[in-house]
This record gives C-alpha cells, sequence and structure tokens, in this order.
C-alpha cells in the first residue's frame, strides 16, 4: 500500500505537524508540573479559552496577518491574567496543602471555565481561518502541501528552542530550575517564591491559550474541543517524563507519528495504539523517557 | 403496573369521588420530558432541538393546548452518557409523573432510554437518533418511535443522489462508530455497479485527519462519503482544503452536514461543491408550510437564518399533540396506539409513523454548497427534498 | 564461619566508588560498631548489608544465607532488623500502633483481613514500650513524640519483629548527652537480655566505647582496621583520620 | 472520627436505609440505588487511595469489567445471577491481579497514569469489541432476573449486597491487613523493614478495591439494564477520585459522604439549572478551599464544637 514512498513522505510531514500542534499545547502542561508539582487538569480548559479569545479579537481585528499574530498573543495575555488572578486569589492557598486537593481544584476550574465559556460565546461552533499569507499549499514538489501544517512545523521548534533558551540561558529560568529542584532552597535564595510560582501558573496558562488559538485553524472552536485534546497532553506529558521539555518534545513526536501511522497501518485498532504505547513506556521506564527517577536501588 | 393505570383502576372502584380527585389531577400541564445533549461538543444539537421543543409547545399552548390542558416542557442534560440519559428519565418518571418523551439525540442514549420507556410503558419519541438497532429487531417495542431517517433510507437516498452526480468510484472515510458503518454498510448494499475504493476510518475523538486525507488524495476514487459530524466536520474540512481534496474530488457528507449552523461557522471557508444532507434549510422555498415554519421559529429565534436541528424537535412534539389528541387521553399506552400509522402536517409536508416500524418517513435535503452573494455563508444548491 | 559475614563488598554509584572492597565478619552475640568520618560511606554500607541498595559486586551472607540478591523484606524475615539514621515511624499511628504493626508483619497477619486489629498483642506490645520506657506515651501519635522517644518508639519497633541481628543507624543522633546516655544503657541491657547480635554505626566515639565489643574502621569506602576497642583505639591509622584531620 | 460514631454513623445509615422504600416514592427508592452504588464505588477506591496511599485513575476500568460482564453472562449465556455475578467480579479481579502486579510498580502519579492508560485500553477494547461489549452504542437490554425487576425488589437486593460488601470494608480496615496497609501509606520503606512486602500487599489491596468496583458495576448494569463504554472512560474514574476526595480519604465513612453528595448535588443542580456544572464547579472550589480534609472535616468541626458546648 505505501510502495509510493512520496506518499509515505506526505505522511511524515503529517506526523511531523500534529506532533507540533500537540507539543505546542503540552508544553505548558509540563511546566506547570515541573515547577509546582501540580496536575493542571484545567490545561484543556485553558486551551479552549484561548481559542475562543483569538476568536474574538479576529472579530475585531479582521482576519488579516496582524490579526491572527495579534489573536494569538492576545489570546495567551488574556489568558496569562485570568490564570494571574486565579493563582494568586485561590490556587495559591493550596500549595501546601495536599496533592490531591490541588487537583481537585483544578478539575472544579475545568468545570467553572466551561459553563463560563458557554454563557459568553454559546454553545455553537465557530471557525478561526489560516492568515492570507498561511492559506492554501506550497508545492513539495510531490504534493502540495498546507501551508498552515508546514508553519506548525516550524512554530513548534521555534517555542521548543524559546522555552528552553528561558529555562537553560536566563536569570529568570535558573531561578525556575531551582524551584524544580528545590523550594526550600529558593527560599534560601531570598527569591520571592510566590511570584516564581505565579510566573509559571501564568506562563503555563498562557501557552496553554497560544496553543489554542494556533491550533484553531486547524480545528473548530466549540465547547468539545478541550476533552478532545487534554488526553493527548497528558500522555506526552507522562511518556515524556513529567517536568521535562525535552521529554515532551519527544513524547510529542511519538504520539504524532503513532497517531498517523497507526490510523493507516493499525485502523480499527488505532483507538488503542496511544495507550499500550503509554502502558509501554511506563513499563519500561516507570518515571518517563526523560523524567528523573525518584530513588535509585541498582 | 403502571402509575397512571393503577391511580385509574383505583379512581373506578372506588366511584364517581374519586373519579372528581382525578379529574382535577389531570387539569394540570400534560408534561413533556425532554433529554437532550445540553453541555459538550454537542450542545449545539441539543440546543437546536430544543429550541424547535419550545417553538412547538409555545405555537400548541397558544392555540389553546392539548386536551385542553397546556404542554410543560421538563429539560434534562443527557450529556451523551446513557447512564445520564436514563437516570434523567427515570428520575421525570418518578419524581415529575412524566409519561411522554422527547430525545436523546444520540444513537447510544436513545438505545438506552428506550429500555426504560419499554418497561415503564411511557411514550419515547427519538427526534434526531439515526441507528437502525433503535426501532429494529429485539429493540423495538410499543411505546419507541424514530422520526429521523434511519441510516439504511440515508444509504438510499445517498447513492440516488450520488447516481445523479455520475460517482463511479467512491472511497469511505469518517469517525470508526456505529453510525459509520451502519451508513457505510447502507449505501454498500445500495450502489450497484459504483466500485469501492477502499474506506479509510479514523479513531472516535480523532483531531487530525491529515493521514486520511491523504490517503483519500491517492486512492483511485472519484467520490468521497464521510461522516465527521459537528467541530470534527469542520476540522475535516480546514484540514482537507489546502490538500486540494476538494478540487480533486466529488465530496458528499453524511451527519447533516447541510445545517446552517455549520455553513455559517465555516462561512468562506467551506468548499464550494460539497454535497450535503440536513434535516431542514432555512432558504428552501418550495412549501408554503416551510415558509411558515420558518417565519414564526426566525420571529422565535430572533434571526432569520435559522439551523436545521430545530425542526425535529418542532415535528416531535406536533407528533405528540397529535397523538394525545387523538387518543382523546395522556395515557401513554393509548397515545402510543395513537402515534402507530399516524399522519401529521409538518413543514416538510405530510409525514406518517409507519405503524410496523415506528418510524416516521421524514423527508431530508439533500443539495450541493456553492458560495452566495453578499452573504458569509455558503447554501445549498441543487436542492433537493428527498422522501 | 561466622555469624554476619561480608565479603568483598562493592558499590559504585556511577563512577563514584561508595563501598571498596570491604570484607568483615560479625560474630553471634557480638556488639559490632562501624565508625569512621562523615561520607566514609557508613549508611552506605548498611543499606547494602539491609538490602535498600543492591551490591555492584561481592556477597553478604547471614548464617550461610546469601542476602544480596534478597529484597529488605525478605532480609527482615531471615532475622535482620535495623532502625535509619533519620528518624523513620509511623507519624499518624500511635507509638502501640506503631509496635503491633512490626509484630503483624513478623506474624505474617498482613495476609488476614479478617483478624481485628484492635487490642490485638496488647500485653506483648505494651510490655515492649514499657522495654523502651515508652509505656506511658503508648497511645500519643508516634510524629507528635519528642526525638528521642521517636528514636526510643524504633528500637521497640526493631525487636517486635525479635531479630537475630539488629542494624542501628546512628541510635544516638540528635540526642541531647542525657538522653544519649540512658539510651546507650538501654541498647546495651536489651541486646545482653535477649541475646541479639548488634551491628551499629555512630559517630560519638563515647558511645561506641560504651557499648562495642568490635569495632571496624570505615574510611572512603574501605574498611581500615577491624579488632577490639582497646586495639582500636591504639591503631596508628585511626589516631590520624580522627585526630590528624586527614 | 473515632469508630465509635463511625459505626454509630453507619448503622444509623442502614437504619435510615431500611425506611426507606416505605416512605412511599418510588424516586426515592430508586435514586437512593444509585447513591448506594456509587457509595460503594467510591468506598472501594477508598481501599487504594485511604488506606495504602495509592491514587487510581483507572479504577472506573473495573467498575465497567465488572458490569459487562455481569451483563454478558445474564443475558449472553443466560446464566442464572447468583453464579453471573460472582464470576463478573471474579473475572474482574483477575484482570486487577494482572494489571495491579504491574502498575504497583510504579510510584505515585506514575502509578495514577499507567492505572488511566489501563483503564483507557480497556475503553478501547470496549469500543471495537462489538460482538461481545456492543460497541459503542453499549450493551443494551439485559436480561435480569425476575424478582429485581420490580423497583422495590432491587432496592432490597441492592442494600443486602452495598451492606455486606460495606461490612467486609469495614472488617478489612480494622484487620491487621488494614492496618498494614496504612501503615505501607505512612511510610513505605519503614514498612518493608519490618518484613512486609509492600508490592505484594500493595497489589492485594489492589484486587481487594477491583472486587468491590466490580460488584458497583454488576449492580450498576442491572440498575441501568445495560452498560456503557463511558463507565470506563478516564472522566468515571476521575469522579470517583473526585467523590472519595470530597469525602476525606482519612476516615472509613468520608467516601460514602463524598459519593453521595456529589450524586445527589448532580442529580439537583441539573434539575434546576442547565448550568450544572458551573454550580458544581463553585461548590467543590468551596470545599476545596474550606474544608480541605473534606467533608469528614466538617463533621469533625461540628462533632467538636457540640462536644464543647
Amino acid at each position: 500500500m505505501f510502495a509510493n514512498p512520496m506518499i509515505l513522505f506526505i505522511q511524515v510531514m503529517n506526523s511531523f505537524s500534529l506532533a507540533m500542534n500537540l507539543f505546542i499545547i503540552a508544553a505548558g502542561l509540563t511546566l506547570i508540573f515541573g515547577v509546582l508539582r501540580i496536575v493542571n487538569f484545567a490545561h484543556g480548559a485553558f486551551y479552549m479559552v484561548g481559542a475562543y479569545l483569538a476568536l474574538s479579537i479576529l472579530g475585531v481585528t479582521g482576519n488579516s496577518n496582524l490579526g491572527f499574530v495579534l489573536g494569538v498573543l492576545g489570546a495567551g495575555a488574556a489568558m496569562g491574567a485570568m490564570a494571574f488572578v486565579v493563582e494568586r486569589v485561590l490556587l495559591s492557598q493550596l500549595y501546601d496543602k495536599e496533592h490531591m486537593l490541588q487537583l481537585l481544584f483544578t478539575f472544579a476550574l475545568v468545570l467553572v471555565i466551561k459553563d463560563v465559556v458557554k454563557m459568553i460565546w454559546g454553545s455553537g461552533q465557530y471557525s478561526i481561518s489560516a492568515p492570507p499569507f498561511l492559506r492554501g499549499a506550497v508545492n513539495l514538489g510531490i504534493s502540495p502541501y498546507p501551508k498552515y501544517a508546514l508553519f506548525l512545523c516550524i512554530a513548534g521548534p521555534i517555542i521548543a528552542v524559546a522555552i528552553w533558551f528561558f529555562m537553560e540561558r536566563t536569570r529568570w529560568g535558573r531561578i525556575l530550575r531551582a524551584a524544580r529542584e528545590d523550594r526550600v532552597m529558593l527560599n534560601a535564595l531570598g527569591t520571592d517564591v510566590k511570584l516564581v510560582y505565579s510566573g509559571v501558573f501564568v506562563a503555563g496558562a498562557a501557552l496553554a491559550a497560544m496553543g489554542g488559538a494556533l491550533a484553531a485553524p486547524r480545528s473548530a472552536v466549540d465547547p468539545g474541543m478541550d476533552a478532545l485534546v487534554i488526553i493527548d497532553a497528558f500522555i506526552i506529558v507522562i511518556i515524556g517524563g513529567l517536568g521535562s521539555l525535552l521529554g515532551s518534545f519527544i513524547g510529542a513526536l511519538i504520539l504524532g507519528f503513532l497517531t498517523v501511522m497507526g490510523s493507516i497501518y493499525l485502523q480499527e485498532w488505532a483507538i488503542v495504539a496511544s495507550y499500550v504505547m503509554m502502558v509501554v513506556i511506563l513499563l519500561v521506564r516507570p518515571w518517563g523517557l526523560f523524567g528523573k527517577p525518584d530513588e535509585e536501588r541498582h | 403496573m403502571n402509575y397512571a393505570k393503577a391511580m385509574k383502576s383505583c379512581a373506578i372502584a372506588l366511584g364517581a369521588a374519586a373519579m372528581a380527585t382525578v379529574a382535577m389531577a389531570e387539569d394540570g400541564p400534560i408534561k413533556v420530558g425532554v433529554i437532550l445533549p445540553m453541555s459538550g461538543g454537542s450542545a449545539y444539537v441539543g440546543e437546536g432541538i430544543f429550541t424547535g421543543v419550545e417553538l412547538a409547545v409555545k405555537q400548541v399552548n397558544e392555540a389553546g393546548g392539548v386536551l385542553g390542558r397546556p404542554l410543560e416542557i421538563l429539560l434534562r442534560d443527557e450529556q451523551l452518557r446513557p447512564d445520564v440519559s436514563t437516570a434523567a428519565m427515570r428520575e421525570l418518571i418518578t419524581l415529575e409523573g412524566v409519561q411522554h418523551f422527547i430525545g436523546p439525540a444520540t444513537s447510544a442514549t436513545s438505545l438506552a432510554n428506550s429500555q426504560i420507556a419499554r418497561e415503564e410503558k411511557v411514550v419515547n419519541i427519538s427526534p434526531s437518533a439515526k441507528t437502525e438497532a433503535l426501532t429494529a429487531g429485539e429493540n423495538l417495542h410499543d411505546y419507541i418511535f424514530q422520526l429521523a431517517p434511519t441510516t439504511d433510507v440515508d444509504g438510499v437516498r445517498t447513492v440516488e443522489v450520488l447516481k445523479g452526480i455520475g460517482t463511479e468510484s467512491i472511497c469511505f472515510t469518517g469517525f470508526d462508530y456505529a453510525y459509520t458503518h451502519d451508513w457505510f454498510a447502507a449505501v454498500r448494499a445500495n450502489m450497484g455497479d459504483i466500485r469501492e475504493a477502499g474506506a479509510f476510518l479514523v479513531p472516535m475523538n480523532a483531531t487530525d485527519f491529515s493521514a486520511t486525507i491523504t490517503q483519500l488524495l491517492s486512492a483511485d476514487c472519484d467520490t468521497v462519503i464521510g461522516t465527521q459530524f459537528g467541530g470534527s466536520f469542520i476540522a475535516f474540512i480546514k484540514q482537507a482544503t489546502p490538500f486540494g481534496l476538494f478540487d480533486s474530488k466529488t465530496v458528499l457528507w453524511g451527519s447533516n452536514t447541510g445545517d446552517h449552523a455549520v455553513a455559517a461557522a465555516l462561512g468562506a471557508e467551506l468548499p464550494a461543491g460539497l454535497w450535503a444532507s440536513a434535516a431542514d434549510v432555512w432558504y428552501y422555498e418550495g412549501l408554503e408550510s416551510h415558509a411558515a415554519y420558518q417565519e414564526a421559529l426566525a420571529d422565535f429565534q430572533g434571526r432569520k437564518e435559522t439551523d436545521m436541528w430545530p425542526i425535529t424537535g418542532y415535528n416531535a412534539v406536533k407528533f405528540l399533540a397529535a397523538a394525545i389528541d387523538t387518543a382523546g387521553t395522556t395515557d401513554p399506552t393509548e397515545v402510543a396506539a395513537a402515534l402507530d400509522g399516524l399522519t401529521i402536517q409538518t413543514p416538510l409536508g405530510e409525514i406518517t409513523i409507519d405503524p410496523e416500524t415506528n418510524r416516521a418517513n421524514s423527508p431530508e435535503f439533500y443539495g450541493r454548497f456553492e458560495p452566495q452573494d453578499g452573504s458569509n455563508a455558503a447554501r445549498m444548491t441543487d436542492l433537493r427534498l428527498v422522501r | 564461619m561466622a555469624f554476619l559475614e561480608i565479603t568483598d563488598a562493592t558499590k559504585k554509584f556511577g563512577g563514584f566508588l561508595a563501598i571498596n572492597a570491604v570484607t568483615f565478619c560479625v560474630e553471634r552475640g557480638a556488639r559490632h560498631a562501624i565508625i569512621g568520618p562523615n561520607g566514609a560511606g557508613k549508611t552506605t554500607l548498611f543499606n547494602l548489608i539491609s538490602g535498600l541498595i543492591l551490591p555492584t559486586t561481592g556477597s553478604i551472607t547471614l548464617e550461610g544465607k546469601r542476602l544480596a540478591k534478597k529484597k529488605p523484606h525478605e532480609i527482615v524475615q531471615i532475622g535482620m532488623a535495623r532502625s535509619f539514621q533519620k528518624v523513620n515511624v509511623f507519624p499518624r499511628k500511635t507509638a502501640f500502633e506503631n509496635v503491633q504493626v512490626a509484630l503483624i508483619a513478623s506474624r505474617k497477619l498482613q495476609y488476614n483481613p479478617f483478624r481485628g486489629a484492635a487490642e490485638l498483642f496488647r500485653d506483648e506490645i505494651m510490655e515492649l514500650l514499657e522495654q523502651v520506657k515508652l509505656g506511658a506515651d503508648s497511645e500519643r501519635r508516634a510524629g507528635e513524640l519528642a526525638h528521642g522517644k521517636q528514636k526510643q518508639l524504633e528500637l521497640a519497633v526493631a525487636l517486635a519483629a525479635e531479630p537475630k541481628i539488629l542494624l542501628l543507624d546512628e541510635p544516638t543522633a540528635g540526642m541531647s548527652i542525657a538522653e544519649t546516655l540512658s539510651s546507650i544503657a538501654l541498647i546495651r541491657d536489651i541486646v545482653q537480655e535477649r541475646g541479639i547480635t548488634l551491628l551499629f554505626t555512630e559517630h560519638d566515639m563515647n558511645v561506641v566505647f560504651e557499648i562495642a565489643s568490635t569495632i571496624s574502621v570505615l574510611h572512603h569506602g574501605e574498611i581500615i582496621a577491624t579488632g577490639l576497642p582497646q586495639e582500636i583505639r591504639v591503631n596508628d591509622d585511626v589516631q590520624r583520620i580522627y585526630l590528624g584531620r586527614e | 472520627m473515632t469508630n465509635r460514631s463511625q459505626l454509630a454513623f453507619l448503622a444509623l445509615l442502614f437504619l435510615i436505609l431500611l425506611a426507606v422504600p416505605f416512605m412511599g416514592s418510588r424516586y426515592l427508592t430508586e435514586l437512593t440505588v444509585q447513591v448506594m452504588i456509587f457509595s460503594l464505588l467510591a468506598l472501594s477506591l477508598n481501599i487504594l487511595v485511604g488506606h495504602i496511599g495509592l491514587v487510581s485513575f483507572g479504577h472506573a476500568a473495573f467498575f465497567a469489567i465488572g458490569g459487562y460482564a455481569t451483563a454478558f453472562f445474564l443475558s449472553r449465556w443466560q446464566l442464572p445471577l447468583g453464579i453471573a455475578m460472582p464470576m463478573a467480579v471474579l473475572l474482574a479481579s483477575i484482570f486487577a491481579l494482572m494489571i495491579g502486579a504491574l502498575c504497583v510498580r510504579l510510584k505515585a502519579i506514575y502509578f495514577a497514569m499507567l492505572t488511566l492508560a489501563f483503564s483507557m485500553l480497556v475503553w478501547g477494547i470496549i469500543i471495537k469489541w462489538k460482538p461481545v461489549t456492543g460497541g459503542d452504542d453499549g450493551f443494551v437490554g439485559i436480561a435480569l432476573p425476575q424478582f429485581l425487576s420490580s423497583p422495590q425488589n432491587f432496592y432490597w437486593f441492592t442494600l443486602a449486597v452495598v451492606s455486606i460488601s460495606t461490612a467486609l470494608m469495614w472488617v478489612l480496615s480494622k484487620s491487621t491487613m488494614g492496618q498494614i496497609f496504612v501503615a505501607i501509606r505512612e511510610n513505605e520503606t519503614r514498612a518493608n523493614f519490618l518484613g512486609v512486602n509492600v508490592r505484594q500487599m500493595q497489589l492485594i489491596g489492589f484486587v481487594l478495591a477491583a472486587l468491590f468496583a466490580a460488584v458497583a458495576g454488576s449492580l450498576m448494569s442491572m440498575y441501568l439494564r445495560g452498560m456503557y463504554p463511558q463507565s470506563a472512560f478516564w472522566t468515571q474514574s476521575g469522579h470517583i477520585v473526585i467523590s472519595v476526595l470530597l469525602g476525606g480519604v482519612h476516615s472509613f465513612v468520608g467516601p460514602i459522604l463524598g459519593a453521595s453528595l456529589l450524586y445527589l448535588l448532580e442529580v439537583t443542580i441539573h434539575q434546576y439549572t442547565q448550568y450544572w456544572p458551573l454550580v458544581m464547579g463553585l461548590i467543590l472550589i468551596i470545599v476545596v478551599l474550606v474544608l480541605p480534609e473534606g467533608l469528614i472535616g466538617l463533621f469533625r468541626k461540628l462533632y467538636t464544637s457540640v462536644r464543647r458546648e
């Protein structure tokens, strides 16, 4: 069936662009877990809000290139601002409580956010189209390929590198890494831990929202969009290793390829492919591909 | 034994005094349980159907109600979960004494609720479920009525349209679930010498269709038919357009994607030439009754360009009201009997419920989307109301 | 054959040689101390013997049974109990329950979902608690006890398993002088009375010479001397390590 | 709460439950059946969460397996209930043994995620194995034994099964095994150095939790007259975790309170507004912020203040 290497090449491209789409969504989730140690169920809801915010911004700016950029950035900024309020007023009260309470809180947040979205935008479907410069296809020599998918293939690595640069090469990044390793030490260093936590939660939420805005031109903006994506984001973060950016990147690639190739070669059993993969990876490496084991016996 | 029946036999046994009490109790409104998806990705379906229900109930009540009693709606969210939808139905039966139900919207929830309807002997009109299983074989019983055309009917109608287009070879795509399999089976059974060039299904809940789109492009077929619906249909269109799928193939879609809501959401992104079907389109001008309905609906919703789902809820209420009227009582067994073979005038002409199969011969629109001057949303042209 | 034999045990963490070809024996009934400066590898050695970590090479036997591949719980069942340098109790359980859990485990009652635990082994538990001078604290939560008392509780918990050999890692760590003194006396009396072999690490030399019948000196992961207390006291290498500031 | 007050609570609850069918409301009777089943489900998860300290996000898998197996044995093989139900529970326990053996090797969040992956695998198989499970339409129409078709009889049956299960779990929680479970939650390493094979005990707990979840699933499938794939979906697992947390994990009766409140809230809010998720979400947020120990914390506070007076 796949004797044709050109079709296979296109499928590889498809896998990669899906992987990058997924990575952009998962990056914020892994960031929040890495520093705050919170499994954020509301991540999908933030993603959805991002898409709706971009929709509203584009409603004002019109469907221009600039409008699209503003839509993506504006969605991130607005979501970040809301996340700041939520973190300061509510979530911050739970940091020294049991992990499970934080989980319960983010779950409750999902319920609230989904209904608020429904109140504001209704339950109908909307669509955001790709900005004019990313509409249509480019000819890859063998076949047309959507410009927007190609754009995601480039945007994903850029975002990955940007986060990496921020984490590894800036002062703020060093503080964040310190926070990931040791909260007590961070306090001793005199850095305001509160600020770091707020910053991380805001950044994670903003990334989710921008992920929603960036994914919108390939999907619908509707009240079900969060449910479809959250489980994929979780799979990526878990198999990559919680808190590991590189792990999420690799995890996204694995899931992207598995989804595309699975639907071709596994066909009707593709539905369980990602879960089988997750089981296998966790059994071989219980802390994920790039996570750190908690302890060792050997 | 059924509660109402018990009440009745009691009443007869106890004589006139008791009869008066019962009559008093029966003076109140007739409760209609409406169970629809009101949250999550399919909420637009539930809200659409519910709008139609509300409009019809308003009209019925303004015209003096049924048997002189007004209809009262009790709405519950099915959440697309059979356990929730059955719990809601039981609650309405046991707590509110509801004996007439409209909904749920999807196949799985409708199948589940139908079992309760059978056991509790309450009337259950399914406005939108298309699955054969709902009224086939062992699942068919006296209290369940299916208004939407089933997948078998869709199969026949689809092939008719395909032959009209001149399809010679066909590819299938869609979510890997019951509706897809049923509809494709019906198309295959009827397509005669149209050649099948492959079926490319994606797992349920998938959000990325690029792999299948690539497969479809390289498959040797002139026509593609598919079943993604709602948001997933929109996603499919947006992903397939830049690949040029709609330039190289004729595409026909099921799952009521001819709905104006879909066209409005996609706007200019809806590819010209896409064939689709819908239970209703507001711009159809062939029938007086339809024009009157659309005027009322536009009035009710405050917008002229309405969606397709309201008509399913609207017709369900009209059937129920007519049946109660015919039966002369709200007793569900008698109402169910009245629904057998009942014909009513609907906005889309006469519709009859077959007394054998409990299925209605509801018509559907098939057409080809073309962009409209002066409007953002494309409309179906070559519009045909298929019965 | 000695009671506990450690032969050529080596543990590498990555490139770091934490324990290097350690060989020594503990005789039955001995009170054997492992001493050495901080970072010498005492706790790592304990973790190797008790099965918390696996040795890279080498063998460890108790009464001729090989321990090196066994899991901690299996080693406990052979007859070894240990305490930890950091207090390690069940904080939300009472002192009574802490000891009870140990008894349940040593009698293998953890597989019985029907046997009520409430008053089980009361007399035995109280006896053990009295022995470590915690009789009055039996109903207090372990996490709320003073540090010294938690250490005593750990001792009771370890004894509940009726071990043949008891490994105590820094039994007086973090104690005041008074606590240390009474604690030493307690440990010595109990092991003598019960005929338990004792292997312990300790930083306080007074404690070591008070209790130990044999001493091994660990330095940079190697045993540099083993002998009677009076021998160790005059050993040149030991003098150098402890007094010469290396 | 002390053992005595918890027992008193359970006894009182049992007496109230005995009276429910005589209150003349079929709605109340059926609602109580569901509340009992969800309480049993929450209690079963608490063996893992509260006792052993493992949070499973895949507990619904065993609820679903129990339900589907009961449906299948009753309807397809026409087995009598007395055989079908124990067989279904046994089957779920065997699955739990296999899945659990792999899961207990992992810790904390990774354990949670592996259980989640397995339950989604179960969900996928349910969706795809149409001849046995009915696929995405669900297993519709269960051949219920005649004596269970009346709501009253079903109530008594459910009450009996749930009460016996609850009693067994109570005995378990107070047993030597239960003590060891809690010891593992409190301090895994210490328990290990008392000679406890921690993983083996975790596995036993995992299987026991699955066993009672399967009992709940079995009852639910009969009550619903069908079983549906959503019952194995991760959201269902999340729902169980939330009931347990809402009630409070460190007491026996907490999960009963949590599951009951959650279900009753869902049902009643639902009757008043279509914005029920919003109301639920706000209530949960308030509980999290004000009652971090769950509802049982509220009871404890009330109890102490009453005693002080």
